[in-house]
């Protein structure tokens, strides 16, 4: 992956990265915010799904939270009602989901801008309306407990201390994934997408296909960070997954800049820590302060926070270069 | 050079965390103290709930520490809101857990908020003091060691309402609820003990909370023949199916769930409150509650010091689940002596929690036991009759 | 189904239909001049209620100007939002003005949580409450009020801008920003006027159906998505589609309940409007790609 | 095989009750520069977006290397080797030079998702040709030394140059030029006239949507002139200037103009 990266001292950069990320949950260190990064990690893997379809290929979602519920939902059902395998649940889950978007998919993306955008989240507050329904299976608003752990051979992930570990190790696969499909043939073709429709078709990209494709595989990145999220918290219900939690999800996406794989971390980051840490400090007043922030963010950084940090950075480099 | 920047800021986002982790550990606990944390819906769908019992909470921490606190120290509660939201309420159990370390956790509003932390409390061994109705929060009890809760069941109040309808010569009726939890919960009770009662639910209709009009539900209730219509919702939604009843001319009786056990139902409803019956707490009528009774003291107390801080009609059962949850907790904490370890006192405090004998609270009398963790005796509840704008003891 | 029970299924939903139509009205008028979803909508018409219960009910102010002083500060909100949020974000993308009047209903949301608190309130009814008989149908006094204000409303707004100067600008700058300035009209003022004008029919909307649908802090989410689905199946276009889309919307809802069979049920009368919606727009994309290839 | 690389028989194209393109015959010879012109609404753009699949017929049929694909989408039609440029060069904004025409390779390479995502040999291999190749396609428009620069802050002149390069990374057999001309100073004008030539040298038929007449003039061996959706002449440059019906249809249009 870093094959383009001329200076030598990334690597040393990445590997120190690296050990700070594996050391994090020990109790000498970050122990006690695990279980925040566990949702930052998890939301990251939908963030980053979210990113390559609005960001690369310019498609807007504004029902995400629901192929996360779609995962969540169809890993809690297999593993705890069925007895399947939580592992091979998983699998089903991610491609029941994946088909699940393909075929809908298929139907809305001759739709545009905020066209697709009213379609998207219409379809979201459907599959909504069915977590909550469908009770004999889903159990209803109050949701469903006793889902089984994750576990491989006798190694179960009983602790959050085990579970950051396969969050994080999930969620760093999928952004590398996502990093190199950005880099390639088939990013390009998004990325075409994204510029000029009639261009990408004249130069021979199935425009509809690629578009549903990737919806397809967003999807099933929501799903795979659902069905960890059941596992993790043992307990499924509907709420994370409606159109609020939508709206979450591409606040992280934008904040991260949308054509920005790693900026997906960033957004999901600074989007838990605002809400789950420094926003509690403002007692009752969180809401506001919380509104207050996403505008002023949104009004003076419409391009991401990420993203203009980045150029902060790379500005006061070429001026400390220049003297040099 | 822009994946070198991207990693670089990756870094600096990671730092910054780190950073704030040691600013907010350094929020030392003071040994002096009893910490306690509440995880309640302040905001969200159910803040109407959240709300009196976050008052309640708070009420209630003034008062034992202008006595003096607990065995000479003073209570701390730490109240957080998770926005009715599951997903947030784990992750602020954990923080209490693991970093405001108290010993102990009131909380959540509300059985799915509930649910999506046992796995939390028991995994973290710490007792958790659930104000939510669902049986499934204290069953499995095996599942359920750190588990305790303090409002009645909805199948209680169901059954209360059933046992009335027999008692009225009532058979045949119509049910409308709520799509959201509080409703969905009623809903599932109301179906799985009608037979035991010998009632037929001849229409079975739902509508989402946010709901702004249940009329068309209501004609089409109208349209059997049943002999009355239950209703389990909270207080907003439920006094929409009542007015609607009355803008319909349906004359059949309306029952309520517990959930409209404040007066706010009687303010937005108006005149169509009048006659709708519905089990609760005997908190709503304090002032009418025998002397003789056990609870009679503690219920006019609350009602009284509740209401002189936060204005007269604000009372609410809700209030009470918390007034509840803190008071047996008081209880646990006096018996704790010494200086022990966190993990020790949080185990201990469960102990002298399931060992709670006749506490006399709000929503009834509670003896704990390692088979039963509501502990609540029967006949807790009563049925409540609206009348003229004022509860009145069901006939 | 009985004629009496249909009838009164239709006019329940012509009702209900009316509130749709009176938040979607505000999506529309605002999208039309600047191409933003304003996703605070719907605490326009929270905003509208709770003041009116305010002045009425806690200051004492008789309804007429209680519901003047709530739709006038309305707008000034309104007005504060485009000025402040809207127009200084020049280079938004449409993601981030979506976010950005999301970010402003919870900041007002959160405000009036603080200062109203979280209960449902009621004002009192404009005309009592004793239900009127049309053709065997019951009617409660305030769903008049509600139906007659939404019809009163479009016209008015129909007439505004197809026969005053003003609403022409703002016809003009709806359909290109660039040619509307070439002929002098400042679409920044168009804009403002824009929000104006939704905070106020949003408002009075707020105003008109509190007393029958009660209201607090938080109905402008539930709202405010009711009326974007009902915009959304006119495409934005025009006020009186819109109110037609939400005033389907109502009627399809009432009806699903009445059917009660399958999934025509009151359980999924939510997701039987928003199918409904899905296939409206799909039809018309069909439809839209022939009209642009004309062009 | 056809000696005709691209025919329309009888093509038509009704908009709405409109008629834009009425019953167009034509034969394009392989390997030669053909142009259309017309008056503006002629339907010139209108014809293109037919032959490139953006719109599909009313009635008749487009042939392309004697096979109809009236019904074939634009990706395929690409595929098989139909690349255009457009009036607005409609350059990727958010890539590079490079990436622009690396974008070009899309027919003519395979590798998708899977091999992207896990990084298999086969993405590397293909990759480097992919690279390889558009970098020989910017030199040969004379991008070369602007590869790593945005696309869109290139000039207007050399905007339209890399789309040419784009469109040639496709290996067309049939190149589509819509408006090249428009825009350029005379001595852009100049080097795209060389271009073009050295494109029919390298095997590419060459057709033109043009209105700078010295240009087409100078370029074309084959002239159709589009009136009204009709076309009313066709010949060489002679005969073309000599055409009675084209002189009455462009005096018209400078009078009005």
């Amino acid at each position: 992956m870093f094959g383009f990266v001329k200076n030598k001292w990334i690597y040393f950069l990445v590997g120190a990265l690296l050990a700070v990320m594996v050391l994090i949950p020990f109790d000498w260190f970050m122990g006690k915010y695990n279980t925040l990064l566990i949702f930052i990690g998890l939301n990251t893997m939908v963030t980053v799904g979210l990113c390559l379809l609005m960001g690369y290929t310019g498609q807007v979602s504004l029902g995400q939270a629901a192929y996360y519920g779609i995962g969540a939902y169809i890993s809690a059902i297999l593993s705890k009602t069925y007895g399947v395998n939580p592992w091979l649940a998983m699998l089903i889950a991610a491609i029941v989901t994946g088909a699940f978007a393909y075929g809908i998919g298929y139907l809305i993306f001759r739709l545009k801008g905020n066209y697709l955008a009213m379609a998207t989240l219409g379809l979201g507050l459907i599959i909504w309306i069915l977590f909550r329904q469908l009770s004999e299976i889903t159990g209803g608003p109050d949701g469903m407990g006793g889902i089984p752990y994750l576990s491989i051979g006798g190694f179960g992930f009983y602790t959050t201390f085990k579970r950051y570990y396969l969050v994080w190790f999930f969620c760093l696969a999928l952004l590398l994934i996502s990093q190199n499909i950005v880099r390639s043939r088939t990013g390009r073709a998004l990325r075409a997408i994204h510029g000029s429709e009639d261009a990408a078709e004249s130069i021979g990209i199935n425009v509809a296909q690629f578009k549903v494709k990737i919806f397809a595989l967003s999807a099933v990145f929501a799903s795979i960070a659902g069905s960890l999220f059941v596992h993790h918290l043992r307990f499924v219900s509907p709420q994370p997954f409606g159109f609020l939690a939508s709206v979450k999800l591409v606040v992280m996406a934008v904040i991260g800049g949308l054509a920005s794989i790693w900026g997906a971390i960033f957004g999901a980051a600074t989007t838990n820590i605002l809400s789950d840490e420094l926003l509690l400090g403002f007692g009752e007043l969180d809401t506001i302060v919380y509104g207050l922030i996403l505008m002023l963010v949104m009004i003076f950084m419409p391009q991401g926070l990420f993203v203009k940090l980045k150029e902060i950075i790379v500005q006061w480099r070429s001026k400390t270069t220049q003297k040099v | 050079m822009r994946k070198w920047v991207s990693l670089l800021v990756v870094l600096i986002m990671l730092s910054t965390t780190v950073s704030l982790a040691a600013c907010s550990n350094t929020s030392e606990t003071e040994e002096s103290t009893y910490k306690v944390g509440a995880i309640l819906s302040v905001t969200g769908a159910y803040s109407n709930l959240g709300v009196p019992e976050k008052q309640t909470l708070e009420m209630l921490t003034e008062e034992i520490n202008a006595e003096g606190g607990i065995n000479g120290r003073q209570l701390e509660m730490i109240i957080y809101d998770n926005e009715s939201n599951a997903e947030k309420a784990a992750t602020l159990a954990t923080r209490l857990i693991e970093r405001d370390e108290v010993l102990a956790i009131l909380g959540p509003t509300t059985t799915g908020d509930s649910m999506a932390i046992i796995d939390t409390v028991t995994s973290g061994e710490i007792p958790l003091i659930s104000m939510a109705a669902g049986i499934s929060i204290i069953t499995p009890i095996e599942e359920r060691y750190w588990v305790f809760k303090t409002p009645q069941t909805e199948k209680e109040a169901v059954s209360e309402i059933y046992l009335y309808m027999q008692e009225n010569g009532i058979k045949d009726i119509a049910i409308i609820t709520d799509t959201s939890g509080f409703g969905a919960g009623g809903r599932a009770y109301l179906l799985s003990e009608k037979d035991s009662y010998g009632i037929n639910i001849l229409d079975d209709q739902t509508f989402s909370s946010g709901d702004t009009s249940m009329q068309s539900q209501l004609t089409h209730i109208k349209g059997t023949d049943a002999e009355a219509v239950i209703v389990w919702a909270t207080d907003k939604e439920s006094s929409i199916v009542a007015s609607d009843m009355k803008a319909l001319e349906m004359t059949i009786p309306l029952f309520a769930s517990h959930g409209i056990a404040n007066m706010a139902f009687i303010n937005n409803a108006g005149e169509a409150a009048n006659g709708v019956i519905f089990p609760a707490g005997k908190l709503l009528i304090a002032d009418q509650v025998p002397a003789t009774d056990q609870q009679q003291k503690i219920l006019v107390d609350y009602k009284n010091d509740f209401e002189s801080k936060y204005g007269t009609g604000t009372i609410s059962t809700f209030g009470g689940h918390a007034y509840d949850a803190l008071g047996m907790l008081t209880i646990a904490l006096e018996k704790m002596d010494g200086d022990m370890t966190l993990v020790d006192a949080r185990a201990k405090l469960r102990d002298e929690i399931e060992k709670i004998n006749n506490f006399v609270g709000t929503g009834g009398v509670f003896t704990m036991s390692p088979q039963d963790h509501l502990g609540m005796l029967p006949g807790s509840l009563a049925m409540f009759e609206i009348v003229d704008g004022e509860w009145t003891l069901a006939p | 189904m009985s004629v009496d029970q249909f009838l009164q299924y239709l006019i329940s939903g012509i009702t209900q239909g009316s509130i749709y139509a009176l938040v979607a009205l505000g999506f529309t008028i605002i999208y039309a001049v600047t191409r933003v979803i304003n996703f605070a909508q719907g605490e326009f018409v929270m905003l509208g209620g709770m003041l009116s219960f305010l002045l009425i009910s806690s200051f004492g102010i008789p309804l007429i100007p209680s519901l003047i002083l709530a739709v006038l500060f309305t707008a000034i909100i309104g007005a504060i939002i485009y000025l402040l949020a809207i127009r200084t974000a020049k280079k938004a993308s449409v993601v981030s003005l979506i976010i950005i009047t999301i970010g402003v209903s919870i900041f007002i949301r959160g405000f009036t949580r603080e200062f109203l608190g979280v209960d449902s309130v009621r004002p009192p009814f404009f005309t009592g409450d004793e239900s009127l008989t049309i053709f065997g149908a019951l009617i409660r006094p305030q769903a008049l009020w509600i139906i007659g204000t939404t019809i009163v409303v479009t016209i008015i707004l129909h007439l505004f801008l197809s026969r005053t100067m003003m609403g022409n600008a703002l016809k003009a700058s709806a359909i290109s920003t660039r040619a509307a300035a070439m002929v002098g009209i400042d679409s920044r003022v168009m804009a403002l006027t824009a929000f104006v004008i939704a905070a106020v029919i949003g408002s009075i909307g707020g105003a008109v159906m509190a007393p029958l649908v009660l209201t607090s802090y938080n109905v402008g989410v539930m709202l405010g998505l009711k009326g974007f689905v009902s915009a959304s199946i006119g495409g934005f276009k025009s006020p009186i589609i819109s109110v037609i889309g939400g005033i389907t919307i109502g009627v399809i809802e009432s009806l699903a309940v009445g059917i009660n069979w399958g999934p025509f049920t009151s359980s999924y009368k939510d997701a039987i409007a928003i199918v409904a919606l899905l296939i409206i727009l799909l039809i018309r994309s069909g439809r839209l790609a022939l009209e642009e290839r004309a062009d | 095989m056809s000696e005709y690389i691209l025919q329309t028989k009888g093509l038509s194209k009704i908009f709405g009750g409109l008629v834009a393109l009425d019953k167009i015959d034509m034969e394009i010879e392989k390997g030669r520069i053909s142009a259309i012109i017309g008056p503006n609404g002629a339907g010139k753009t209108t014809l293109f977006n037919l032959i490139a699949g953006v719109y599909s017929a009313t009635s008749g049929e487009i042939l392309f290397q004697g096979m109809r694909v009236n019904s074939m989408p634009a990706h395929r039609r690409a595929s098989i080797g139909v690349a255009r440029t457009f009036q607005h060069a409609l350059l990727f904004g958010n890539m590079t030079v490079l990436e622009n025409v690396m974008t070009g390779q899309h027919p003519r390479s395979q590798y998708g998702f899977l091999e992207a995502a896990f990084r298999l040999p086969k993405s590397y291999r293909e990759e480097r040709k992919i690279s390889l190749e558009a970098i020989k396609y910017l030199n040969l428009v004379g991008l070369g030394m602007d590869k790593d620069k945005e696309a869109l802050s290139l000039p207007l002149g050399r905007q339209k140059l890399l789309a040419i390069a784009r469109a040639l990374a496709t290996e067309p057999k049939l190149l589509l030029l819509d408006e090249p001309g428009a825009g350029l100073t005379t001595l852009e004008k100049r080097a795209l006239s060389d271009l073009i030539r050295r494109i029919i040298d390298m095997g590419i038929t060459v057709l033109l949507v043009e209105h700078d007449m010295p240009l087409v003039m100078g370029l074309a061996e084959k002239i159709i002139v589009l009136d009204s959706g009709q076309k009313i002449a066709e010949g060489d440059a002679n005969q073309i200037q000599k055409d009675e019906r084209v002189i009455a249809v462009y005096l018209g249009e400078e009078v009005e103009g």
